[in-house]
């Protein structure tokens, strides 16, 4: 930053000016508990919230008047994060901590005990390692096939040819489609009696055909709507990739009598690397999420339980809400440890060149 | 002098030169693989548009026209658009009369709240990627992978502190709680998205116009903003697309009069007292296809000179 | 052999035709520049002797071989692009050896060639750096040195040194020459600046409008330019090219009414062949001297404008039928402005152009 | 832009800003009341909203709104819970399943209303008039004690669909009647009468492939002999396996056993066993996708519906999709009957069946003048008039005036075997934790359906994790 003048001095503790944010911190938590605990909710709520509303007044006219630009440019959407996603999260982390049932009224704290049953009890351990074996097993597998058919229709559409537009919002369309929609017409498109699947197979083998009794076809059928709807993402930011690669250096390598691998290597990998990363990063924290699909192709039958949909059993129908919270927080743990492999697997690679 | 003309050049496939240039039979390569990928999506379609006595036949009709006899008469149904109206309206009890469904009204609070919180989002997240990008935080890293977080967990973790915050708020069933929650739900994309593009910009042009004696804000909206505008259209398409459909946030905390397009939808995957019904399913999803596809269709261009920008850094 | 020959070669694109029956041969170890304005149709001439556009009609012949339907990757040749098009995954070394993959050259011949490349190029300290940390001479060395490391049918440059500034440029411009003297190739630089051209080519081949309008040495193109595009375009300072009536021509002499004086002139015999008629009369600024007073073959002229450049004085000057000359007179010659001159054209440095504004010579 | 339209513009935007935020919130004056409902999103409730707002005038003169939250079937439980156990206090009224008493009377979401009833000797008396299984499952928790928690919205039970077209075909019947040596049902009234070893053998019998002649006619594509309940989600294989296994004499865990009443060796009894196997027996003669594991109740009103299936079981409230003809392809081949039962050593069929249906409960956090309002309105809807008119719209009615009248089996076609399922209808567990008993039990079940392990095994798990289960609650010793 060019800045000439010397930003103002922070104001002394005691100054009552309109960014001493310090001043205000204090009063809003004196005034805000005083309120919690005098008033009844309704009113204490609104209370609370117009302190919160203070301090950050005071602190945004802190910011403005110390530039603190980034700190600025940051705080609405940090707020939005924090009322609407951490908070709800740090208070299931809360509760994970405790036995609480939602639809009970009592709650009791007992420490890391929901962690320890959730991977050792005999009755819910068993599910949960198979939930997050056949969870594995489903982000492995449409992760897989999301890139790789991602990354051939990014090829098919990369170049410039008549039409170009109108046959790429084809193969876009799938995403946009509402996710229970797909689903149950998906239940349909594999019906074994009125599906256009099974018909089609017992045409050509003359056999009846039900993609659905057994593990693989099961897996088959989520993996392969699951691909269909998401691919498109994945070739949506290669391409994004590929178009952005200089026409030039494909044309250097044509001169230079580069062969096509060279090519890719060289030249057109480094330039959607970090796209193929962020799709990566963002499909994977998907895939984790699977829940929809399975429950509608399959109710997690034929052995395809998938963690987020153990999760909603047990904490949604069985409203075990600490137990729920106790397997997201290892799942987040997992998604996490994963997400920074990843990151730190591209940024070696990156900081290797 | 005119040269010898291949079958291959005929055919639109040149043989040398033209880096990155196609011609018609590789147009004809794309349309067919496009058309099979697209075709679960013409199936709904097309069961949009099929008379219900037919939705479910053996085989199954395939096509509205016979393509002038090109497919078996088996295949072939008459269309008809009664489905579209039967979304709006319908006898919603055994033998009454037809009366209206709310889509109307569904229809409606989908486009505002999908796009009022995708816009807001846009709003907050580009300003929050600006500041992520150029005035780096201690721990800026730590910071965006934390905003990464918020997207890993199911949301039916969050769910209930959520429902109960809203109760106390007031904001139960009212449009600023449900635009508010999937701002933040829009967040993290958004961030992640658009600091990739503004770390791409060159600094260069900033200095000189911070040198110029431009103040930041100016900076930022007359120098910066322009420069990104691709990466806001491919933004807004993606997070439109995620919002569209999002349904449990929108299922748990909409009220009657916020209700939208996908938790709605549910009516005619059980429908009045019996299974899926398949036409009215397929109209309701088509309809609510054609805003998004609209918009894709006509940002399509900056979704692909958009979405540049380099590695993912942590 | 290293030879390159372009036959009547037309490009268009949709309607617009960018490039016209285009002939041009270039011999063994002959370096021939394609200088004209931008969007004259150099690049694209290039970039069909490349095979990275595909001719609409004509042959490109490149070593005795027709190679209009070869891809690039077949024509075995260097290019050196505008922008270098370096690849920005690979540092310089691996630049350098990209196109030797080709010839599946062991390791260590391989490191050989790239580190002999090197070294001619001057990029020997470099080599592992990326072509992002190097500076913009040091990539345009690297882009030479990518071509040169293979023993290819011919070499294209593509405004080679346009990126460079002006110190760097005239050392570039050594440089390639000394290696492309070297390497006796077949060689086509397009550039848009003449002292380039003028420098290093063997022959210049000015284009306009799709159009090759001179093809020659770069003495004949500057001494005997064959249209009026090349006259102005050729020479620093431009040429003053004059609208005169040629009123008669008699013992070698032409007389012509110019800016506003009847002058008698030494011209070519061809000039006799033109009748009475408008014609445009060339003469470079440096062709004319500075006569004390008016005389039957002097243009009085006012000096407006005086531009030292040194060695010499360039004098913008008005003459009496309004129009404006310019004079390059020695250094030691003071004018003052509003000053008056009789400026007396060499007749063997003055061109004639006829009406369709072609030279005319014997 | 003048000023004054500058300023209008301002006031619109304003104006909009304002409404979304207000968003739906209604203003309420002093004698308006509004009852907000949480419904499945159906016919039956579709109905009851219609004859609320054309008919219903509160005897208080109290303007009554009764604000309905039609909520799709398939989110109902997951809006319905999240909404109660968050804490969100939005709904007056909630229409339940009957497993769900429990988990939300703990949870003390759900009023008792036992003081109401007493308070009241009209709907005492109409409370007597209900059939006793009706009110055991509808309002009882603990389930058979005399705590009264819900009144019936839609009461179901599961009947036997038939197709009279090919049932009753001459020659169909001629075959069935040489190759078995009885007579192939084909009356409501035979259809009564038949027993699961008939049902299996219609099913047996039906059995045909694409190409095969049905009642005459070639078939362009497999047809199927009976169909019923084998899915794996929410209660779709429980709520028929239940028959079967009271039929055989077995019995399941339910809360009036405690404290002494175990699950293992009583879920897992001998006869439980027997039972199973037969359930299982007969899926081999339902279309394939039952071998998947997702043939629910919609899927096999679906395929009976499409003309796939000669016999199907299900619940009446899925009855009307099949009358319609824009719906169904058999609409005009109906036949109805009770669900088949176990013929025992005396010849007499041993009937019984888990009930179905849906109660409405009032929720503890509804304000004394709703409660008002609210009771006017349940009394007004069992009343018998009401209640006449909720059936010929395709309701049921479990009040005995109302069921007894004999216009009442005139209203729709499986009628005639609602007064008589009444009798043996029973009903599961309503304790908190019956989510958890149901899905382990679904999933058990469903690794039997699909052929993955045997009748034995799949009762042992249940037993035991009820055993467990039940345990670590306090509910068995």
């Amino acid at each position: 930053m060019t800045s000439t003048t010397v930003p103002a001095a922070p104001p002394a503790f005691t100054a009552f000016s309109p960014d001493n944010w310090r001043l205000a911190l204090i009063a809003g938590i004196v005034i805000s508990a005083v309120a919690i605990a005098a008033l009844p909710s309704g009113v204490a709520f609104w209370i609370t919230g117009i302190m919160m509303a203070l301090v950050a007044i005071a602190a945004t006219m802190n910011a403005v008047r110390r530039r603190y630009y980034g700190g600025l440019l940051v705080a609405p959407a940090i707020a939005v994060l924090f009322v609407m996603n951490i908070f709800p999260l740090l208070w299931s982390l809360g509760l994970s901590f405790f036995a609480y049932q939602s639809n009970q009224q009592t709650i009791r704290f007992v420490g890391l005990n929901n962690y320890i049953k959730v991977l050792t009890n005999d009755l819910a351990a068993k599910d949960n390692w198979a939930a997050l074996t056949n969870t594995a097993m489903f982000v492995v597998f449409t992760v897989a096939a999301q890139m790789v058919i991602g990354f051939l229709l990014a090829l098919l559409f990369s170049k410039q040819f008549p039409l170009r537009k109108y046959l790429l919002i084809l193969v876009l369309t799938p995403m946009m489609l509402s996710v229970v929609a797909a689903g149950v017409f998906f239940t349909y498109y594999y019906d074994p009696t009125f599906g256009i699947l099974s018909y089609i197979m017992r045409e050509m083998t003359g056999e009846q055909f039900i993609l659905m009794d057994n593990k693989a076809g099961a897996v088959a059928g989520i993996v392969f709507a699951d691909a269909w709807m998401w691919s498109p993402f994945v070739m949506l930011l290669v391409l994004a990739g590929l178009v952005s690669v200089p026409k030039y250096l494909y044309e250097a390598a044509a001169i230079d009598r580069v062969s096509g691998w060279r090519q890719f290597r060289t030249i057109t990998f480094p330039y959607i690397r970090g796209l193929l990363m962020l799709a990566l990063l963002f499909r994977t924290i998907e895939a984790f999420k699977i829940a929809d699909l399975v429950i509608l192709l399959t109710k997690g039958g034929n052995d395809t339980m998938t963690i987020s949909y153990h999760l909603i059993r047990i904490a949604n129908e069985q409203n075990k809400t600490s137990e729920g919270a106790a397997i997201s927080y290892l799942m987040l743990f997992m998604v996490i440890v994963l997400t920074n492999l990843y990151l730190y697997l591209a940024n070696r690679r990156t900081q290797g060149n | 002098m005119v040269d010898k003309v291949s079958i291959w050049e005929a055919l639109g496939f040149r043989k040398a030169s033209g880096v990155g240039e196609a011609g018609w039979g590789y147009t004809l390569i794309v349309a067919i693989v496009s058309f099979i990928y697209f075709i679960p999506v013409l199936m709904i379609i097309f069961m949009a548009i099929k008379p219900q006595d037919v939705a479910l036949s053996v085989p199954p009709t395939l096509s509205p026209t016979s393509l002038f006899g090109l497919i078996p008469d088996a295949y072939v149904f008459s269309p008809t658009l009664e489905n579209f109206t039967s979304v709006f309206s319908r006898s919603m009890t055994a033998g009454g009369a037809p009366e209206d469904t709310g889509f109307d009204r569904y229809f409606f609070n989908s486009i505002v709240i999908a796009t009022v919180s995708v816009m807001l989002a846009l709003v907050i997240g580009t300003l929050a990627a600006f500041g992520f990008s150029r005035y780096p935080l201690k721990g800026n890293d730590t910071y965006l992978f934390i905003i990464l977080t918020t997207r890993m967990l199911p949301a039916i973790v969050v769910i209930i502190p959520v429902i109960l915050m809203f109760r106390v708020a007031g904001l139960s069933g009212s449009y600023i709680g449900i635009i508010l929650l999937y701002t933040a739900f829009n967040l993290a994309f958004t961030i992640w998205m658009m600091k990739s593009f503004f770390d791409e910009l060159s600094l260069d042009v900033e200095d000189a116009a911070r040198i110029d004696g431009s103040s930041e804000i100016k900076v930022f909206f007359k120098i910066c903003l322009p420069q990104v505008v691709a990466g806001l259209a491919a933004t807004f398409v993606f997070g439109l697309i995620l919002t569209w459909n999002e349904f449990l946030f929108a299922l748990l905390l909409s009220g009657t009069d916020t209700r939208t397009v996908p938790v709605a939808m549910n009516q005619a995957v059980s429908s009045g007292g019996r299974g899926t019904d398949w036409t009215l399913l397929a109209a309701i999803e088509t309809l609510f296809l054609i805003p998004v596809f609209l918009v894709t269709f006509f940002l399509q261009n900056h979704l692909l000179r958009g979405v540049t920008f380099g590695t993912v850094k942590r | 052999m290293s030879t390159i020959e372009i036959k009547k070669v037309t490009k268009r694109f949709g309607d617009f035709t960018a490039v016209k029956d285009a002939d041009l041969s270039v011999g063994p170890g002959e370096v021939v520049c394609l200088l004209g304005p931008s969007g004259c149709g150099k690049t694209t001439t290039l970039r069909m002797i490349a095979g990275l556009e595909r001719a609409t009609s004509g042959d490109v012949i490149i070593a005795g071989q027709r190679m209009n339907d070869l891809s690039p990757q077949k024509r075995d040749i260097a290019m050196v692009f505008q922008f270098y098009a370096l690849y920005p995954a690979l540092s310089v070394g691996q630049n350098i050896a990209m196109p030797l993959h080709y010839e599946k050259l062991s390791k260590d011949e391989t490191d050989k060639r790239v580190m002999n490349v090197a070294r001619i190029m001057h990029l020997t300290d470099v080599l592992d750096r990326m072509p992002g940390q190097i500076s913009e001479g040091e990539k345009q060395r690297l882009a030479v040195a990518r071509a040169i490391v293979r023993d290819p049918n011919c070499f294209l440059f593509d405004e080679p040194l346009s990126r460079l500034d002006v110190e760097l440029r005239h050392s570039m411009r050594g440089q390639i020459k000394e290696v492309l003297t070297g390497l006796s190739k077949a060689t086509v630089i397009v550039t848009h600046d003449q002292l380039e051209a003028l420098t290093m080519a063997n022959r210049i081949a000015i284009m306009r409008d799709g159009l090759i309008e001179q093809v020659g040495t770069p003495h004949e193109v500057f001494a005997k330019p064959a249209n009026v595009f090349v006259a102005s375009f050729i020479g620093t300072p431009q040429m003053n090219l004059v609208e005169a009536d040629l009123k008669s021509f008699g013992n070698g002499k032409a007389a012509v009414r110019l800016a506003g004086n009847d002058i008698e002139i030494a011209a070519d015999p061809a000039v006799s062949r033109l009748k009475p008629s408008k014609v445009t009369v060339g003469i470079r600024p440096r062709a004319f001297t500075a006569a004390s007073e008016k005389s039957g073959d002097t243009i009085a002229a006012q000096a407006e404008l005086i531009e030292p450049m040194g060695a010499e004085t360039l004098i913008h000057a008005r003459t009496s039928a309004g129009g404006e000359i310019r004079v390059v007179i020695p250094r030691e010659m003071k004018v003052k402005i509003g000053e008056a001159m009789h400026l007396r054209p060499d007749p063997k440095q003055t061109h004639f152009f006829g009406e369709d504004g072609k030279a005319v010579r014997a | 832009m003048t000023a004054m339209t500058k300023l209008k513009g301002l006031a619109t935007v304003a104006g909009f800003a304002a409404t979304l935020f207000v968003g739906g919130a209604t203003v309420a004056s002093a004698e308006d009341i509004t009852l907000t409902m949480a419904v499945p999103d159906w016919p039956p409730t579709r109905i009851m909203k219609k004859m609320f707002d054309e008919q219903y005038k509160p005897a208080s003169g109290n303007k009554v709104t009764l604000d309905v939250d039609f909520i799709p079937w398939p989110d109902f439980y997951t809006r319905v819970n999240a909404s109660l156990t968050s804490g969100e206090q939005k709904y007056n009224f909630a229409v339940s399943d009957s497993q769900w008493l429990g988990a939300f009377v703990e949870g003390g979401y759900f009023r008792k209303v036992n003081d109401l009833i007493d308070a009241d000797p009209e709907l005492k008396a109409t409370m007597e008039q209900m059939h006793p299984a009706v009110v055991a499952a509808y309002s009882t928790y603990p389930h058979k004690t005399p705590n009264y928690y819900g009144f019936p919205q839609f009461p179901d039970v599961i009947v036997t669909y038939g197709r009279k077209d090919v049932l009753c075909n001459d020659e169909e019947q001629a075959a069935f009647k040489a190759k078995f040596n009885a007579k192939l049902p084909c009356t409501g009234e035979e259809i009564d009468d038949m027993d699961w070893d008939m049902f299996e053998k219609i099913g047996q019998f039906f059995m045909r492939k694409k190409g095969d002649k049905l009642a005459g006619q070639v078939l362009d594509d497999d047809f199927y002999g009976i169909a019923y309940q084998a899915g794996k989600g929410y209660d779709f294989s429980s709520m028929q396996i239940n028959g079967f296994i009271w039929q055989y004499g077995g019995n399941t865990w339910d809360e009036t056993q405690i404290p002494t009443g175990q699950a293992e060796g009583v879920v897992n009894s001998e006869a439980a066993v027997k039972a199973l196997d037969h359930y299982l027996r007969l899926i081999q003669y339902m279309p394939p996708v039952a071998k998947t594991g997702t043939m629910d109740i919609f899927k096999s009103d679906e395929l009976f519906r499409e003309g796939k299936v000669a016999m199907n079981l299900d619940w009446i409230g899925l009855g009307e999709a099949s009358l319609d003809p824009k719906s169904s392809k058999v609409s005009d081949k109906l036949v109805f009957g009770l669900m088949p039962g176990l013929r025992g050593a005396d010849g007499k069929i041993i009937r019984w069946s888990n009930i179905g249906g849906q109660p409405f409960v009032l929720t503890t956090w509804t304000t004394d003048a709703q409660i008002k309002e609210a009771m006017g309105f349940v009394k007004w809807w069992l009343s018998p008039e009401i209640q006449h008119q909720f059936a010929a719209g395709g309701g049921q009615s479990a009040i005995k005036s109302v069921y007894e009248d004999p216009k009442y089996v005139t209203y729709r076609p499986w009628n005639r075997a609602w007064a008589a399922s009444l009798d043996w209808q029973k009903d599961v567990w309503h304790v908190p934790q019956f989510f958890e008993l149901l899905t382990q039990q679904q999933d058990q079940f469903d690794l039997a359906i699909t052929g993955k392990q045997d009748a034995k095994t799949t009762l042992d798990n249940i037993a035991k994790f009820q055993q467990n289960l039940l345990k670590e609650a306090g509910l068995i010793q």
